[in-house]
């Protein structure tokens, strides 16, 4: 698959994990993209940890308010019926349930849905921020990445890297497939035809069940 | 009634060794100038309890304290955005302790509010959870780690409008962690970007007996 | 957005057996509309958890209920101001159980923000802590309450200002345990005074995410 | 002691333990007549725990506004610089120390300064309301009270009714003097000239010790 597309690719796919209403914190980067692929007819209201129940889209360069920022501390908007909240309030949100879904990266995902995507001891250390509430507390938790680093897999049999949580991942996303995480481990639901289902297994440290129902991302 | 003070006479009140609460996300509600003129004291051996290391580029203030190499230790959730955090940390030249950014606001809020601590299921089976030595404990069959309260020697806070009287509102997403902290210092100083006479009692995000000085900031 | 209802509407989504958070203190920032309507549904065997026991005076619907003898268990801080209460409780035709107004709070703010409970010095040493088999839990040398969440099925809660996505701001005294509730159950109905398209951002209360069906309960 | 003048000499007398600019709880009844005996110079922050940081006196019948109430359920208003907070806030500026003061009165205090305000079982049961959580989290404990009830003292060696709290009352101010509670057990250190400190004595079931600085209420 074309390196450029990988990510527009991964980010229409999970665009389609949403109904409309559903409330959805994305995390930074890929996850960013998501809302530009929603149906016509799918709103979901944007979380943002920082401060926001119901973010709008990066404003115009002429219509930025330097009072209102998304998580990466990048100029956004609210969006209408959003509300501005504090770090307590916003976490309560979070931690409670009242978030349906937050999609994000990770450096590593194993076969009990464990997620690693917060420190490379002695090398990375951007810290957890929100990360470890949100896949906490959010009902679905997506990861949504490329599907190896390097070449080398980034859906492994047991993590090797500080978690995150425990048990979190629902479901993955990547370029190659769609992969539920399930009691029986994870199963591959959805395949990108460009791949074999070989191909998908070759780049996944992780024991790979195939559903019966295979189906082929449009 | 809040009393108020220049920036100058705000920045004294930090002394060597404190403790301080700094509101803001990264470069967005943070009380910046009060941090510059605590920048400018030289007051050193500060333990800093905020959202993140600062943000290289615009007026940070917590990241110029950061650079001044004032702060021993950094409590915060995020470092990423200013790599010098992460060069200071890995270099032992600055003690950096990192917590999730919910369990942060609940562990300052119940600083603020009196808790003994809360329960929370935010860091369970990772390196901030018992790994780290905080204790679980079970509540109706499911695992919670305690997140004991903070409290600071100083909060510096931001506030869009404050009133005579301390009272605070917010404009956008500048809320953030300034609402809890102002609950959680021995002392709290209120950076304003305007200071009105009174404001709607309907209105007030942070209460006004939370305050105990005022600082003019400057309209944005 | 949330979906808006009657008054009618909203008090059958109310079950035989169901654990309701009802908002309002005395006889200020209640859902009376609401209460109203379930008091006329004959619903029974409610678990009732709310400030007090209502007011018998004014159109009190939280009263209603109880008098109704709809209510089997009420969970409230303050009885005294309905004699009625304390006579159904020491009769035994309605059970009651008391919780300090502070702990009440924490334990739905608990319970609607995920927590496993919070620890808390009140009721240290009374009836209402280790007496009632609550967990002592020492942190620092001090001890501590562990108060466990509460959630209930239904929270029907009181709104000044309630718009079409169901943000909803308040006047007044009327806030009380409202806000807390909101977050706390199931299924949330805002009964609120006046519905309006839209709310500035800066000045929700109760967001709107929160909020599953707002009744328009009817100027004041 | 005139009976109709008690409750009006103990609220006089407590208005005298507040500075300007003091946070304080009041409880229902005698203590809400402490604001009228405040000298002109001292102003209170009343914290009303229903919802208020900075109350108003009572309102006159047209200005009534029913949405803002006292913590008894009575038309309240705002004073200026107050703001109304949701009742988690309320008590949080309760537990967290930033209220100076509450006053309330008391159907038992003892030695130790334990006391019990909220249940006579199987007889009174108007519950605690917000009074367990203001007696812990507030500086200062103040009991304003009758110094007996129908003659029987309610100042004990011990109490004997379900506690409020355990050791948080720091004074009690009644028509007979006002008693501090120290390590060393109570202190009478201001006395009503109209009483005698045998007669103070007689009427208290505690040990009270004198202070040497014994001081006339003026």
């Amino acid at each position: 698959m074309d390196k450029g597309e990988i990510k527009a690719y991964i980010a229409k796919r999970a665009a389609k994990e949403f109904k409309d209403g559903d409330v959805v914190n994305l995390g930074i980067g890929l996850p960013t993209m998501i809302p530009s692929f929603l149906p016509a007819d799918v709103k979901v209201v944007l979380e943002a940890e920082n401060g926001m129940a119901g973010a709008g889209p990066k404003p115009a360069a002429e219509d930025v308010d330097l009072c209102v920022s998304d998580a990466g501390g990048q100029p956004s908007s609210i969006a209408p019926g959003g509300a501005f909240i504090d770090s307590a309030t916003s976490f309560g949100l979070i931690r409670g349930g009242h978030v349906d879904a937050t999609v994000l990266g990770a450096l590593q995902v194993d076969e009990k849905g464990n997620l690693a995507n917060w420190i490379i001891p002695g090398k990375m250390v951007p810290g957890m921020g929100g990360a470890m509430d949100l896949v906490v507390g959010a009902s679905n938790v997506i990861v949504a990445m490329e599907h190896t680093q390097k070449g080398n897999p980034k859906i492994l049999k047991q993590c090797t890297l500080p978690l995150t949580a425990k048990t979190c991942v629902t479901k993955i996303i990547t370029e190659m497939g769609v992969i539920d995480v399930t009691d029986e481990g994870l199963v591959l639901v959805e395949i990108n035809p460009e791949f074999s289902v070989d191909d998908v297994k070759a780049a996944t440290e992780a024991e790979l069940k195939v559903s019966p129902d295979l189906k082929t991302i449009e | 009634m809040a009393k108020q003070i220049s920036v100058q006479e705000a920045a004294a009140l930090v002394k060597d060794g404190m403790t301080i609460m700094v509101g803001g996300f990264l470069s967005v509600g943070g009380p910046n100038a009060v941090l510059h003129a605590i920048a400018e004291t030289g007051v050193k051996d500060l333990t800093v309890i905020a959202n993140d290391g600062g943000q290289p580029r615009f007026e940070n203030g917590l990241h110029e304290l950061i650079h001044n190499g004032q702060v021993k230790h950094l409590i915060a959730t995020h470092i990423g955005v200013n790599p010098e955090v992460g060069q200071m940390m890995n270099a032992g030249t600055m003690k950096v302790t990192l917590v999730p950014q919910g369990s942060l606001a609940e562990k300052v809020r119940a600083g603020g509010y009196g808790l003994g601590g809360v329960l929370t299921p935010t860091g369970l089976g990772t390196p901030v959870g018992e790994e780290a030595g905080k204790e679980v404990i079970t509540v109706n069959g499911k695992e919670y780690l305690l997140e004991e309260p903070l409290r600071a020697d100083i909060a510096i806070c931001y506030g869009t409008t404050t009133d005579a009287y301390g009272n605070t509102k917010y404009h956008g997403t500048t809320r953030n962690f300034n609402t809890v902290m102002a609950t959680a210092a021995d002392v709290v100083i209120m950076q304003a970007d305007q200071i009105v006479d009174m404001l709607d009692a309907d209105e007030i995000i942070v209460q006004g007996i939370l305050v105990d000085y005022v600082v003019d900031g400057g309209a944005k």
